[in-house]
């Protein structure tokens, strides 16, 4: 099928980022090197993300009938390495004293990126599927990472357990809607779901409901939206956090690039069953996750449970579908939610490493008065994830309202606004630990050496914060000009 | 020749995708777990083949083949998890695993 | 020198700057200097511009100092205007005032705080004058409130004991009712009529209403609200018998010569309303009447001697009322000048006397002072002759004009007169029951006290003296004020009237020689049967009103606030609140941990939203 | 220009204040001083330019895709409240300046930060940008409560966040609205206030926008029933945080039902002035009841407050000359009143570490001119004439008595109120027998010079108000001309 360089060159990140695996791995082969392997697989991030920047302008084209590599895949693309790069970064210190093999994580780490680039590029049932799978087997292996070790922090063991049987269930159910789609369509391809071909020979419209919701079940699941997101608190805790870390912002963001591409190449909100549900997944999400965080103490799962909200928040701008801005609406807002929660988790990880996770609201007491610089970074992720102005994730709201108000969802909006009330409630109460006076008998693991990186890191998302919080014009033009391509 | 009607075929899917549903509700044994896992994968296989044949093309069986290799890649995790779970708990009942909640 | 009548309320207002700001750092010589001074010195001005005003002969004298606010066509300026009433009430003011505040010199000598006495007498000094010079309603308003909050201040002067600020906040709350109704006036009047300077006012209501019109009733039912409470007449006149908790100087100056007479002028000054609304008129002539008899009862059964003197200060408004209610306004405002006089001096003489026997109040704790108490004797003397309005005593020629204004109204005016007849009656009786029980009979108490009456003490009650005898020739140049309607037919006063009242106040003088005196009757008797003791307690309750409005107004209040002490409406919040944590806990029991269960809640997920989707 | 520099002033100073803290701890209050103190000289420029027109206009693209611009600018009005945010804040700093030891750097900061937020929304003509501000405004007020506040200092800021987050994201819905209303009749989106102003919206869309606005500035005002945040708010936090509280960020309310909420949506606001006029009574009374039942001082003051802000809302909604012109002068009087006696009665606790008055009494003998300072603020509070509450009142009343009898008579009870309460905290602690049985008084001495000079100006400037308010209502004047021609207008052409 692929015949010419030219239908080569648009895979190019792609490549780049699967050589850089096979290198890793090769290298690992021949020479355990924790540095050096920590290094090839940042550069080959940091380079795809690079080349795909640098391809943004020029490319559109559909490459065989499973990949669409556009501006916006690539712009994706650019946002999931770069997000994994800084989790690669965090990673490094946090496995620095694991006392077992350290190398392999970063071969999982760049294996699901592979798969988040194929995910984000993808316009058709066979690639988004080998593209999900690809991500979440590794992402099992990321979650169980340190379960061998004597110490380990956490229950990656249980996590990972948990995560796989789950997310096999989900698979089933995508994998068996698809089937029934593929059975009344005769094509795997999004667009021609509602087409023509599907009226004619039908087996009836229920039929294609029926496979459809299947699907948005599973991907419903990946995405920790109620009543599918019970799994998420037990995995995020459980998981060492640089994998919750890129469990939450990559896994997420990529699932829900195909979610949109499948949501508005397929037309599915023509049927207006698939918009009520929508419209109450959302509503769901928004109160389940701000209530269960409600008086969580643990930050992992507080952050699990607000992601929870936060996906409900980005699914009204989904459902507001024919609005103009939605889909930029739904970039700016995963763009923002990744950057808050890779902060908000940075900093998490830290104070952590491998043997002890400081996640407990407790353990933050006092922080801002002995590290005023970091719990400073940590507020203004935590009121960024809150929506407040002078923050990206205020932006970002602004659009979920801007795109509610133009399709006139106003009971979602009202619901919105509750979860958002509520959520206030349990960013404040983080933040009210670090305003307390120091307790002593906290014991912080010092930063050592290893994690001047991972300041860098804070540092570079907080700027990033600020920046598309108090001058947003620039990135909105981007995204603006990227997203007109769906 | 006279083939199956697809809604016979899609039928039996339902079913056996139903068997496994239930059998990951209901059994401990994290072993039979991922064993009625496989058998829902398996039966949007067997979905996959029968449309296929619906149509006549091999885009079918394709999926079907992928579906497989994902399912193996899936126990392979699984098995390696097992195995460490035993070490550490000497039981494959999955209810041990219920450390978090909350 | 006329425009510079301004500088009347500024003297004071700077004696309360200066005794203020050095907060009570001054020596005393410099403070009664400063306090008393400023008051003289307003004393002289008004004076002298009196004088050059009766010269110039015209009817009335207006400067604007500034503009105090103009909003749109509201626009009320700090303007002072001069005409006959305002010339006697500030002549009234300040020399009666200068008078008090000589003798508080005296009087508060020993106290601690001197200064701080002497700031808030030239505060309502300023105000009061403010009140009678304003020539708008705003302005009017603005002394009208200094004085209230002045005498709060003053009544409340010995703080330590929480009964004085009970008293005090009685006083301030209970007229500030009054005024509250008379700011609604003020909104009403200007609504209607556009402006609130008070000539242009009048003029402007005269023009546009026809007498009797609903809003004339309106407005000046709402003014009366406002009068009522400042001068304690029904039904607010609970507040003043208390006021006496404040020093006996404040009880001269504010409780009996001044502020309590400012609703007289209001009604006096905006009569032309009242005339109308012939029926508020009228109420307040019955207001008056009701207020003196009421006020009269009281007074006879009460022991301590300032409140009898309150008593007697409430029943001789109510014959202000009385004369303004029957149309004598020129009358009225003479008996405000008369009983200034006599009132001020009873006052200054109680003064003496309790300052002399170390703070004694109840009259049949004294007895026999007269040699003891030699000048406070004089003055209780020559002041009970003019309240009693004994013949050509300077009460004698106030009071009758009034009751020959009622005679010569015709309809109720009868029975008006007959009242106020009664009135005086009850007068002579308890003015010289106090003069009989505290200065004659045997000494009971305090045998050996010295009169302290030192010559700043002395002076003002000598000269009150004179005034109370002779005050009442003292014309007052006020008829250019009240006789615009036009001359009102001469009705003739039969001699048989005039015998009538000249005679009573003498029985009634009589009738107290006999039972405190010569003990002919004897009060034993009298209060012998069971009716004459619940009767007696009722009066000397002062007609049960304060238990009434403790039952209808105070309870209730204090009841809601209780009640109610911690918000109501935040109870609405936590409320939220609690259902917010209970939903909590409901969402995160479904987070058991369990495999199963998780696996339970996904499947059921699907079959939810499936069934949801087929269904819709 | 000199708006953004004043703003910018503010911001900068208040990081400086922060850094400066690493050299000396004894640097942030100098350095926010100064910073005030600069900021103050700037805003006095403003009063050289003609009050008649918008003055200091700045207009700069922020976010051209939604037609969002960096639009600051000021009319008398919006120089009023500016002028008394400076004035406060000078005060604020005198407030804190003793009682602000530890972590001084990062108090001063928020409170400049506060301050400039609060400026911000004075002057933003943007919508988008008077929200930013808007909130720009709470984070640092939220601080200042949840660190240096007292013992439930932690429910007091959350409670006071929540409510003005969750109305303020009513706002932003209704302002979303509006911007896109514009888009549909004029096809393109745009945040301005001028161009906001053009859009016709009417029924019962435009009462729904309306209620939005209201929500807000209603739970900020606060009028009943949104006003549960401020007692608890005002009872927890540091002096300088309740003046700044009940001096600036309550007038923000008031200032954006002026601005916006009524000249955005005349119809919609005329159909439910009554319902406004009612709550603003209902706040007058109910809330000078409760305040009448408290023991906590501070609570009290904040009760009162609420009841005086009533006579704000009540003159608003009247909408004519005196009504306006009475509501903007309460915001004045009330500015400087109730920030000194919370000062004032921050001052007392800050000495005898207790605000309940049930163990208080006779302070008069202690201190004297504390005694008298409280005794002016609290007549002052209850409309004495010759001082500015009064002429606010007094003509919120006025005008109100235009629009409503009924409801001005009732209102007029609160004047009655007022004197009931004010005078009872008198009584409670400054009156009577002295008493300290139940805490210590080793330290209550009186007003120290420093605190002198701040009472003195307030009282000065309260006095002028009272004496002279011309100097304050010609400022102000013209906005509340241009305001009732523009609603008029509308309204007229509505009706036919």
């Amino acid at each position: 099928m692929i015949t010419s360089f030219d239908d080569l060159l648009p895979l190019l990140p792609l490549l780049i980022a699967t050589a850089t695996a096979v290198i890793a791995m090769v290298t690992v082969g021949i020479r355990r090197n924790y540095l050096l392997t920590a290094a090839i697989v940042i550069i080959g991030l940091i380079l795809t993300s690079f080349v795909a920047a640098v391809m943004m302008p020029y490319t559109n084209q559909q490459i065989t009938p499973l990949l669409i590599v556009d501006q916006y895949s690539l712009f994706f693309v650019v946002v999931c390495c770069i997000a994994a790069t800084f989790v690669a970064i965090l990673s490094f210190p946090y496995f620095f004293s694991l006392d077992d093999e350290r190398e392999e994580y970063y071969l999982m780490l760049t294996v699901a990126v592979i798969g988040a680039i194929v995910m984000v590029s993808s316009n058709h049932f066979i690639s988004a599927l080998l593209g999900l799978e690809t991500l979440s087997m590794s992402l099992y292996g990321m979650v169980a990472y340190p379960l061998h070790s004597k110490e380990s922090a956490k229950y990656p063991l249980e996590a990972s357990v948990k995560y796989l049987v789950l997310s096999g269930v989900a698979t089933g159910f995508i994998v068996f809607g698809m089937s029934l789609i593929y059975a009344q369509t005769g094509s795997l391809a999004f667009s021609d779901l509602t087409s023509d071909a599907a009226q004619m020979n039908s087996l009836g419209e229920n039929y294609t409901v029926v496979a459809l919701l299947m699907i948005v079940a599973g991907m419903a699941f990946k995405l920790s939206l109620a009543p599918f997101h019970v799994w998420t608190p037990d995995v995020y805790e459980g998981s060492p956090l640089p994998a919750t870390t890129f469990l939450a912002t990559v896994g997420k963001a990529a699932m829900f690039v195909v979610l949109l591409r499948f949501v508005t190449i397929s037309n599915a909100l023509e049927f207006e069953s698939v918009v009520t549900v929508f419209s109450l997944i959302a509503v769901a999400s928004i109160l389940a996750g701000n209530l269960l965080a409600l008086l969580q103490d643990n930050i992992k799962r507080i952050l699990a449970y607000s992601s929870i909200a936060h996906m409900g928040y980005l699914l009204i701008a989904i459902i507001a579908g024919q609005g103009t801005i939605s889909n930029e609406a739904i970039t700016y807002y995963l763009l923002a939610y990744v950057i808050m929660t890779l902060g908000a988790f940075a900093i998490t990880s830290v104070v952590s490493s491998s043997e002890k996770e400081f996640d407990s609201i407790m353990d933050y007491t006092g922080l801002f008065w002995r590290n005023p610089w970091l719990s400073a970074s940590f507020i203004a992720m935590l009121l960024s994830l809150a929506g407040i102005p002078l923050t990206v994730g205020f932006i970002g709201k602004f659009y979920i309202f801007m795109s509610g108000v133009e399709s006139g969802l106003w009971g979602l909006l009202i619901a919105l606004v509750i979860g958002s009330g509520i959520g206030l409630y349990y960013y404040l109460r983080i933040v009210y630990r670090m305003l307390l006076p120091v307790e002593e008998g906290l014991k912080y693991r010092i930063a050592g050496i290893e994690s001047i990186t991972a300041y860098g890191v804070i540092s570079i998302l907080v700027f990033l914060l600020l920046l598309f919080g108090i001058y947003p014009a620039p990135l909105m033009s981007l995204i603006e000009s990227v997203s007109s391509v769906i | 020749m006279a083939s199956i009607p697809v809604e016979h075929g899609l039928i039996l899917a339902a079913l056996l995708f139903a068997l496994g549903l239930i059998g990951v509700l209901t059994r401990r044994n994290i072993v039979f777990v991922l064993m009625s896992l496989e058998v829902m994968l398996n039966a949007s296989g067997l979905a996959f083949i029968v449309a296929a044949s619906r149509w006549g093309h091999a885009e079918g069986q394709v999926m079907f083949l992928m579906i497989l290799t994902l399912a193996a890649a899936e126990v392979a995790v699984g098995l390696g998890l097992i195995i460490q779970m035993y070490r550490r708990f000497h039981t494959v009942d999955i209810n041990v695993l219920s450390q978090m909640k909350g | 020198m006329l425009d510079l009548i301004w500088l009347l309320p500024t003297f004071p207002l700077l004696g309360f700057l200066s005794l203020v700001l050095t907060s009570g750092n001054l020596p005393k010589k410099a403070v009664a200097v400063i306090g008393a001074g400023s008051i003289g010195m307003s004393f002289l001005v008004a004076a002298i511009i009196a004088a050059q005003f009766i010269a110039s002969g015209d009817d009335y004298f207006v400067i604007e100092v500034w503009t105090w606010m103009s909003v749109g066509e509201f626009s009320p300026g700090f303007a002072f205007y001069l005409d006959g009433l305002s010339l006697v009430m500030m002549l009234i003011i300040s020399g009666v005032g200068f008078l008090i505040h000589l003798y508080s010199t005296g009087f508060m000598l020993d106290d601690p705080s001197y200064s701080r006495f002497f700031s808030y007498m030239n505060l309502f000094v300023a105000s009061m004058l403010m009140l009678v010079l304003a020539d708008n309603l705003v302005l009017l308003y603005l002394g009208w409130e200094g004085v209230g909050l002045c005498s709060y201040l003053l009544i409340g002067f010995w703080y330590e004991n929480p009964a004085n600020g009970y008293a005090a906040r009685k006083a301030f709350i209970t007229t500030r009712v009054g005024d509250t109704s008379m700011a609604i006036g003020l909104f009403l009047l200007f609504t209607q009529l556009g402006t609130l300077n008070i000539q242009d006012m009048l003029h402007a209501a005269e023009t546009q209403w026809p007498v009797g019109s609903g809003l004339a009733v309106a407005a000046s039912l709402l003014l009366l609200g406002g009068a009522v409470g400042k001068s304690a007449q029904l039904p607010l006149q609970t507040w003043l018998p208390d006021a006496m908790a404040g020093p006996t100087p404040i009880s001269a100056l504010i409780h009996a010569a001044t502020m309590v007479t400012a609703g007289v002028y209001l009604i006096a000054r905006t009569h032309i309303l009242f005339e109308l609304a012939p029926n508020v008129q009228l109420l307040v002539a019955w207001i008056g009447l009701i207020t003196l008899l009421m006020a009269g009862f009281t007074a006879m059964t009460q022991h301590d001697i300032k409140r009898i003197l309150a008593y007697s200060t409430v029943s001789q408004i109510g014959y202000m009322f009385l004369g303004l209610g029957v149309g004598a306004y020129s009358a009225s405002v003479f008996h405000l000048m008369t009983h200034a006089f006599f009132k001020a001096l009873l006052f200054l003489g109680a003064g003496t006397v309790i300052l002399s026997l170390h703070h004694e109040h109840d009259i049949f704790k004294m007895g026999g002072k007269r040699k003891q108490l030699p000048i406070a004797f004089a003055s209780f003397l020559i002041g009970s002759l003019a309240l009693a309005a004994f013949p050509f005593t300077s009460g004698y020629f106030s009071k009758d004009e009034i009751l020959i204004g009622a005679l010569e109204m015709d309809g109720p005016g009868i029975w008006l007169w007959a009242g106020g007849v009664l009135g005086a009656f009850f007068t002579g009786i308890y003015s010289f029951r106090l003069v009989f029980v505290v200065f004659f009979g045997e000494s009971k108490a305090h045998h050996d006290e010295k009169e302290v009456a030192g010559f700043s003490m002395a002076t003002p009650l000598i000269i009150l003296m004179v005034l109370a005898l002779f005050g009442g020739l003292i014309s007052i140049p006020v008829d250019s004020v009240f006789n615009h309607g036009g001359e009102h037919e001469e009705h003739h006063i039969s001699a048989l009237m005039h015998g009538i009242m000249i005679v009573v106040p003498l029985l009634g003088i009589g009738v107290s020689y006999l039972f405190y005196m010569s003990k002919t009757f004897s009060i034993e008797n009298l209060m012998s049967s069971s009716l004459a003791k619940s009767l007696h307690k009722f009066w000397f309750s002062g007609w049960g009103m304060d238990a009434l409005y403790q039952f209808l107004f105070v309870n209730p209040f204090l009841f809601l606030a209780r009640i109610n002490k911690n918000d109501l409406i935040d109870s609405f919040y936590s409320g939220i609140v609690a259902l917010t944590r209970t939903a909590n806990g409901l969402v995160a029991r479904a987070q058991t941990g369990q495999l199963r269960w998780y696996v339970m809640t996904v499947i059921g997920g699907v079959v939810l939203i499936v069934c949801l989707g087929v269904l819709l | 220009m000199i708006l953004a520099v004043l703003i910018s002033v503010l911001f900068v100073g208040g990081v400086l204040a922060w850094l400066s803290e690493n050299l000396d701890p004894s640097f942030p209050k100098v350095v926010a001083l100064t910073t005030m103190l600069i900021s103050v000289a700037i805003m006095l420029t403003l009063l050289g330019e003609s009050d008649s027109e918008w003055v200091a206009s700045l207009n700069a693209q922020w976010i051209p895709r939604f037609g969002i611009s960096f639009h600051l600018a000021a009319d008398g009005l919006s120089t009023l409240l500016i002028l008394l945010t400076g004035f406060l804040g000078v005060i604020a700093i005198g407030a804190a300046w003793d009682e602000i030891n530890d972590r001084s750097g990062f108090f001063y900061f928020n409170l400049l930060w506060t301050l400039a937020g609060v400026v911000g929304v004075f002057t933003a003509l943007d919508l988008f940008l008077f929200f930013f501000f808007w909130e720009v405004m709470l984070i640092p007020m939220y601080f200042m409560i949840a660190i240096w506040g007292h013992e439930n200092k932690n429910y007091a800021a959350m409670k006071f966040f929540i409510f003005t987050q969750v109305t303020g994201m009513l706002m932003l819905i209704s302002i979303l609205m509006l911007a896109y209303f514009h888009y549909i009749q004029f096809g393109w989106l745009s945040f301005d206030y001028f161009d906001l102003l053009n859009v016709s919206t009417s029924g019962t869309v435009s009462m729904w926008m309306m209620l939005g606005f209201f929500a807000a500035f209603a739970t900020k005002l606060p009028s009943m029933p949104f006003h549960s945040w401020l007692p608890d708010a005002h009872s927890q936090a540091p002096t300088a945080g309740s003046v700044i509280l009940a001096g600036v960020l309550l007038k923000t309310g008031a200032y954006g039902l002026i601005r916006f909420a009524v000249p955005l949506f005349p119809e919609a606001s005329m159909q439910f002035a009554p319902v406004a006029m009612t709550l603003a009574v209902l706040s007058i009374l109910y809330c000078a009841k409760v305040a009448f039942a408290q023991t906590d001082i501070k609570r009290l003051i904040a009760y009162t407050s609420v009841s005086h802000m009533g006579f704000v809302m009540l003159g608003i909604y009247a909408w004519n000359e005196q009504a306006l012109q009475g509501a903007v002068m309460t915001m004045l009087a009330h500015g400087l009143s109730a920030a000194a006696l919370f000062m004032l009665a921050g001052g007392l606790q800050h000495r005898i570490h207790t605000r309940d008055m049930t163990h208080m009494g006779g302070f008069w003998a202690k201190v004297p001119r504390m005694s008298f300072a409280v005794l002016f603020f609290s007549i002052a509070a209850l409309g004495m004439p010759g001082l500015g509450n009064f002429v606010g009142e007094f003509l919120a009343l006025l005008g109100a008595f235009q629009a409503s009898i009924p409801l001005t008579v009732a209102a007029a009870f609160g004047l009655i109120f007022a004197s009931v309460y004010s005078l009872w905290v008198i009584q409670k602690v400054f009156h009577g027998e002295y008493r300290n049985s139940d805490f210590d008084d080793s330290h209550l001495s009186d007003l120290s010079r420093r605190e002198m000079v701040y009472v003195a100006s307030m009282m000065f400037g309260l006095v002028w108000m009272g004496m002279y308010p011309q100097s304050f209502l010609d400022m102000s004047e013209a906005t509340i001309q241009g305001l009732l021609t523009a609603t008029e207008s509308i309204t007229s052409m509505a009706q036919n």
